[in-house]
């Protein structure tokens, strides 16, 4: 009788760990299914979750752009490439050498570890000045400050455009 | 209830970063295809992104700098997820294959 | 929107378009190799209702025979009894008399309109527009109204007879066509309006599936599919039977060699063919409808016969083997469609699998005609 | 964060509820306007003017037994449909139908609306590629490519929008027009601005919702008569029931879009007119749009996937850039 | 770039052309009969299956001539007769129809030279058993009579 | 008038051609009897015009096996279109004949009929597929239903009937 009813606060917090559950489930299925399809299914539940785990951090602009970006974007490359180059993937799947699986658990297992113990040992200092997340203030920014950069981004876009057009480019109407 | 404030707290997303992180590395190793090796990389871009959020959020004296970082990553990722597919696709055409240790030509 | 190709051999793959596709309307297989949505090569497997008409005709006496035709071809049948009987009287020296001649050919023309309908509603139904094949059945089964009328049926019909017909038309139905005239012709303009015009139809059909006038000679291919490859072949016209000589219609031939060349050529028909019953009701002479010594059984000399009808979807010809007895020595049924189609195959290779799918419409295809 | 249990509750009930209903009650309005278009009368056999065929046809769609082709991929094959729906049903939390009726007042309520459609696409291409079948897999990477192509000219579009409101609060977008037919966004006589092309990007936008949601004429997803049913051929039951309402509320959103983006949301075309509630004028309008959806396409023919890129590239994204730009210097000058 | 600019305001018309008739169409009444619960007449020359013609007293004509069962091209017709004493003509024992071949042609009813065969109006033939479409004439006309 | 002009060319096939036309001209005028007459020899190979309004074509020629791709070759190069190809089978005769229907697009009517006759034990043909590429699915027909072989055709399966087929439905003595 004493469970108390869960209040807004309480809400939030589940909400925050279902995200992350969607982030580490996806991430698991992303690494570890047997075919690439799924993988890129893990891949989506991830963004998913991470999106959810940005709108936490107060940034909502920056939790959108992660599912029209990665989710609407990325992953649906991935597919097609899949689709495109790997007909019988599902074949090609296993332990690739002997040595590459537990090799890659030490490695991440050690990677997780480092970064874990930095984590809780560092001292951070916590600022009280929480950001308002105001697409405003970005988009200022983005036109002062890193004016340069985000040129360059996009420049780097439309390099990565054109040339994987031409990569790609079969020449049918050669 | 403790577990329920987390998402005020900066180690768990810390540690969610680092998880992303690791588990991409682990996938970058044991993947064999390219595009499962892509998949990894975009796992570990994403666990950069999610410290750079949330020391933007927690730490940063000027709260914008970590989301505009965050955005330039996205689209890193996707101008490499473009690139590098339009890369897998190519060798596909070429070597009928997009096993990484078939492409044994690649090293010269 | 054709493309060259450059093959690759192991990155096509198999298409299996049919025989239960909604495309082919009926039981119709084309099995294409696919590069992506590009069709590399075709090959169209027909057969899955064949019945041996042929067979049926040598087995059959010459009137126990007539039906067949009808269930030749569903859309159109007349015009393949038309021929059959042409063909018949033509061999056993049976005289027609000219009331009996001028119902077939309005009875003929009608079922071409009719025909011509359900082809243009299947067509754009074809190309995803849902409406005009609504709009198109309304004006047939007014058609078929009429024809059921004096026919008794509604699709196959076996209306004539050895030297004849079965039956007399009435005032009721000269009335109605000529109610059916305007009427049709209000709707052709609403068809115009809605589909002929249409910006998305146009930017379809506009040079799709080039057809050269070499590629419809070397296939025989006839009916709209060589008249809109600037190809001036009509039966009515270059071998002219029945009375057709005794109307004024022109044959439309359009030189665009592309599907809407196809598309107006059909419906610049049904215009002809209204004015062809059009005259027809005008010029019908009065008379009997049945030769006063029909013969009541059926025996043309030895020899053999050739007839040629154009019927709605073309060139048919039916070639008779007579060893003057009452049953048929060997009857050939050449049907329009099945040169049409033949030249699918060739055609469709380097088209989107959407274009090759709009080509086949403009072909108006029935099935069972091909396999006969 | 103000979200209480009650409120995200009651929102979500509400939205599945409205999604559901609207789907279902659409395929009704869909196929009476068809029959009336066609001379017919449509389903008119169950309950008054057929009004009972939707739900009957539900209980046949979850009676049947649901099949999975061998050889699919069993787990992408069963969350496809649902990643289909799930995306309409939480853009809706986050769509005003009047001044006080929203469920959940986003700052960024345009983007999290492309956010979550962005779901769909990739749910098209799970199921075409899990249903193993050629037709699937065509149909799916069609209705991808067509969904990518049709999403620029769309933003292109918002964000002219957003850049006269100065704001992507949907909210805030329809404030900025009120005020009369006049100041709707679909042709701003006054409201500071004289753009004469907003007109043209109301059906740049109108043009390219339709092409998001794969309707007529730009179906080519589920092209009937080329790829048998697209990407749901091999979905029976209610796999394919989630389909059909996925695309009914994808429908519903759009027309919703375009009504907040263009039509003034709820404002009453007349001020005179502002007495009857603004969720009504919003309801109107809306099903007025979606009336005109289902009167395209049961009149015009399919395009072809060449006719719809070109369309895209060559003629919507420079008009929309174009206004854009045009806009933007307008906002300097004015 | 004029042609470009035509281009669209040419399809856009076309567009709103073929919109208005789709919308002229909207509002005109239907034109489809609700079948089961309206029907229509059948013609006069409607060609059903056939039926045998009973004299008044709801003898049927039939003098088993055989000509319809010589006529039909599918053989569909089976009929027999015999000859009762007393009487001139043959009469009628049997008259089955298989109507699972028949064409409808009507080879059987133009052959027949007495009067004796006509088609029915009987157009809702479906059925799930096939037995359903051996036809007793004999026993319709009875039916018919009675 | 292009008849004349058909005959003419078609004449080079037949080496004595002043005896055998001159006997297939007085043949003609002569109706059926005649014809009949005619029919009970086996006909020998050449050139017959034939009444159009009886027989509804122009041309009838009769070519050995041998010939019959140099006739065809003939045949296209004055611009005839293939409407049909189609067999007889001769059961008493114990010979096949395959007829091929052609036409013509233009006003310039001439309906020609090559017919050629073939032993009905072995029959075989040479195919007409690199002249008419029309003619693949007509000889794919007239092999389903006579069993006639089409020798260098492309892709000689059954058309019509079950692709397993191994009956030939149109020969006379066949029982289903």
């Amino acid at each position: 009788m004493n469970v108390p009813l869960p209040n807004a606060d309480h809400l939030v917090g589940i909400v925050f760990l279902i995200m992350i559950g969607l982030t580490i489930t996806g991430g698991v299925i992303a690494c570890n299914a047997n075919r690439l399809v799924r993988a890129v299914a893990g891949l989506v539940v991830c963004f998913v979750g991470v999106a959810g785990l940005y709108y936490f951090l107060n940034s909502p602009f920056i939790a959108m752009m992660q599912m029209l970006i990665y989710v609407g974007a990325v992953a649906v490359t991935i597919s097609f490439a899949i689709m495109f180059a790997a007909p019988e993937e599902s074949k090609k799947h296993g332990p690739p050498g002997t040595l590459a699986g537990p090799f890659g658990l030490i490695t991440a297992g050690l990677l997780f570890g480092g970064f874990t113990l930095l984590a809780l040992k560092t001292d951070w200092q916590v600022h009280a000045k929480i950001n308002d997340g105001s697409v405003e203030t970005m988009g200022k920014l983005l036109l002062t400050e890193y004016a340069m950069v985000f040129e360059l981004i996009s420049i780097v876009l439309l390099t990565a455009i054109i040339g994987a057009l031409i990569i790609a480019r079969r020449g049918r109407s050669s | 209830m403790e577990i329920l404030s987390l998402y005020n707290n900066l180690n768990t997303f810390l540690i969610i970063g680092a998880l992303l992180f690791s588990m991409g590395v682990y996938g970058l190793v044991t993947r064999r295809t390219l595009i499962g090796m892509l998949i990894a990389a975009e796992l570990i871009l994403a666990g950069a992104s999610i410290n750079f959020m949330a020391f933007n959020r927690f730490t940063a004296p000027d709260p914008q700098v970590g989301q505009i970082f965050t955005l330039f990553i996205m689209a890193i990722a996707a101008a490499e997820a473009a690139i590098g597919l339009s890369i897998v696709v190519a060798i596909y055409r070429n070597y009928k294959s997009i096993d990484a240790e078939d492409l044994v030509e690649l090293k010269g | 929107m054709s493309v060259p190709i450059r093959l690759q051999p192991d990155e096509t793959f198999i298409l299996n378009v049919g025989p239960q596709h909604p495309a082919t309307h009926g039981v119709l297989r084309v099995k294409m190799e696919m590069d992506g949505e590009y069709i590399v090569s075709a090959e169209t497997v027909i057969g899955y209702i064949h019945r041996m008409h042929e067979k049926m005709g040598e087995i059959k006496t010459y009137p126990q025979f007539y039906m067949n035709l009808s269930r030749m071809d569903y859309l159109g049948a007349l015009g393949y009894s038309h021929g059959h009987v042409l063909l018949i009287e033509k061999a056993a020296g049976i005289e027609v008399p000219e009331r009996a001649e001028y119902i077939r050919a309005i009875t003929v023309e009608l079922n071409r309109i009719a025909s011509h309908l359900f082809w243009f509603g299947a067509f754009v139904m074809d190309l995803g527009g849902f409406s005009p094949l609504m709009y198109a059945l309304q004006d047939r089964e007014y058609i078929l109204d009429m024809l059921e009328r004096i026919t008794g049926s509604r699709l196959t019909y076996s209306y004539y007879r050895f030297g004849g017909l079965y039956n007399d038309i009435d005032d009721q139905f000269i009335e109605s066509v000529k109610k059916f005239i305007p009427r049709m012709r209000k709707s052709l303009k609403k068809y115009h309006k809605l589909v002929t015009g249409n910006i998305i139809f146009r930017k379809r059909l506009e040079g799709n599936a080039i057809l050269s006038k070499e590629t419809c000679r070397k296939y025989g291919a006839s009916s709209a599919v060589a008249r809109g490859s600037g190809i001036n072949y009509d039966v009515r016209r270059n071998e002219p039977y029945s009375v057709y000589p005794e109307f004024n219609f022109d044959i439309p031939v359009y030189h665009e060699c592309d599907s809407m060349a196809r598309y107006k050529v059909r419906m610049d028909e049904i215009e002809q063919s209204l004015r062809i019953i059009e005259q027809g009701i005008a010029k019908l002479p009065d008379g009997p409808i049945m030769p006063k010594k029909a013969p009541k059984i059926i025996k043309p000399p030895k020899g053999d016969y050739y007839q040629a009808v154009e019927t709605a979807r073309g060139n048919f010809g039916i070639r008779l083997v007579s060893d003057g007895t009452k049953n048929p020595y060997r009857l050939k049924l050449r049907s329009p469609t099945y040169s049409n189609m033949h030249l699918f195959d060739e055609t469709c290779t380097g088209l989107l699998i959407m274009d090759a799918l709009a080509f086949m419409g403009s072909l108006d295809l029935v099935i069972p005609e091909i396999d006969r | 964060m103000e979200l209480t249990l009650l409120n995200v509750v009651i929102a979500v009930t509400i939205a599945i509820g409205f999604a559901a209903l609207n789907a279902a009650y659409l395929v009704w309005a869909e196929r009476r306007g068809a029959g009336r278009i066609q001379n017919r009368p449509g389903p008119n056999i169950n309950g008054p003017l057929g009004l009972l065929q939707p739900p009957l046809d539900g209980i046949k769609l979850m009676a049947k037994q649901l099949i999975i082709p061998g050889g699919a991929d069993k787990a992408l094959f069963i969350a496809a449909p649902v990643l289909a729906m799930a995306p309409a049903i939480v853009s809706f939390v986050t769509l005003p139908f009047s001044d006080t009726i929203i469920a959940h007042n986003l700052n960024i309520g345009v983007l999290a609306i492309f956010a979550f459609a962005s779901l769909g696409g990739i749910s098209l291409l799970f199921a075409g590629w899990s249903s193993r079948n050629k037709y699937a897999v065509m149909s799916s990477v069609r209705a991808v490519s067509q969904a990518i192509a049709y999403e620029i000219p769309m933003l292109v579009t918002v964000i002219t929008v957003v850049l006269i409101t100065g704001t992507m609060n949907l909210m805030e977008i329809v404030e900025a027009q009120k005020g009369g037919i006049w100041n709707w966004y679909f042709f701003p006589f006054t409201s500071g601005l004289y753009n004469p092309l907003m007109t043209m990007s109301f059906l740049i936008f109108f043009i390219c919702a339709l092409a998001e949601t794969n309707r007529a004429p730009f179906d080519l997803g589920e092209a009937e008569s080329e790829l048998v049913a697209g990407f749901h051929t091999e979905y029976g039951s209610m796999g394919f029931g989630l389909f059909f309402m996925g695309e009914y509320a994808n429908i519903v959103i759009g027309s919703c879009l375009t009504t907040l983006l263009f039509l003034g949301g709820w404002d009453a075309p007349l001020p005179v007119l502002s007495f009857i509630p603004g969720v009504v004028w919003f309801l109107i309008k809306i099903y007025l749009i979606i009336a005109t959806i289902i009167w395209i396409r049961w009149t015009f023919p399919r395009t072809t996937i060449y006719g719809l890129l070109n369309l895209s590239w060559k003629i919507l994204i420079p008009l929309s850039l174009f206004n854009l730009l045009l806009t933007a210097g307008l906002l300097k000058v004015v | 770039m004029v042609t470009y600019f035509s281009e669209i305001i040419s399809g856009l018309w076309s567009l709103v052309l073929g919109l208005s008739v789709t919308f002229v169409e909207f509002i005109r009444p239907n034109v489809t009969v609700q079948y089961p619960y309206e029907k229509l007449e059948m013609p006069e020359r409607f060609r059903g299956h056939i039926q045998l013609i009973g004299d008044e007293e709801g003898r049927p004509n039939c003098i088993v001539c055989m000509m319809c069962q010589r006529a039909c091209p599918s053989g569909c017709i089976s009929l027999s007769g015999k000859k009762e004493e007393g009487q001139k003509k043959k009469t009628l024992n049997s008259y089955i129809l298989d109507f699972t071949t028949c064409s409808l042609c009507g080879s059987c009813v133009e052959s027949c030279n007495f009067n004796a065969l006509e088609y029915s109006k009987e157009y809702n033939l479906a059925s799930t058993r096939k037995e359903d479409f051996i036809i007793d004439l004999l026993k319709r006309l009875e039916e018919q009579n009675s | 008038m292009i008849v004349e002009k058909t005959r003419k060319a078609l004449e080079a096939l037949f080496p004595q051609p002043e005896q055998e036309e001159s006997s297939a001209e007085k043949i003609e005028p002569s109706e059926q009897e005649e014809a009949e007459q005619k029919e009970e020899t086996p006909r020998q190979n050449g050139i017959i015009e034939r009444d159009y309004s009886v027989h509804g074509y122009h041309l009838d020629v009769q070519v050995d096996p041998a010939q019959l791709y140099v006739a065809v070759k003939i045949i296209d190069e004055l611009d005839y279109f293939i409407e049909s190809i189609t067999g007889v089978d001769w059961i008493k005769e114990n010979q096949m004949e395959v007829i091929y229907d052609f036409s013509r697009y233009d006003f310039d009517l001439c309906r020609v009929v090559i017919r050629t006759r073939i032993d009905r034990e072995d029959p075989k043909l040479p195919t007409i597929t690199p002249i008419y590429a029309g003619a693949n699915w007509h000889e794919r027909e007239t092999h389903d239903f006579f069993g006639i072989k089409f020798e260098g055709h492309p892709h000689l399966i059954p058309l019509l009937l079950p692709e397993d087929a191994d009956f030939h439905p149109l020969l006379k003595d066949f029982k289903a």
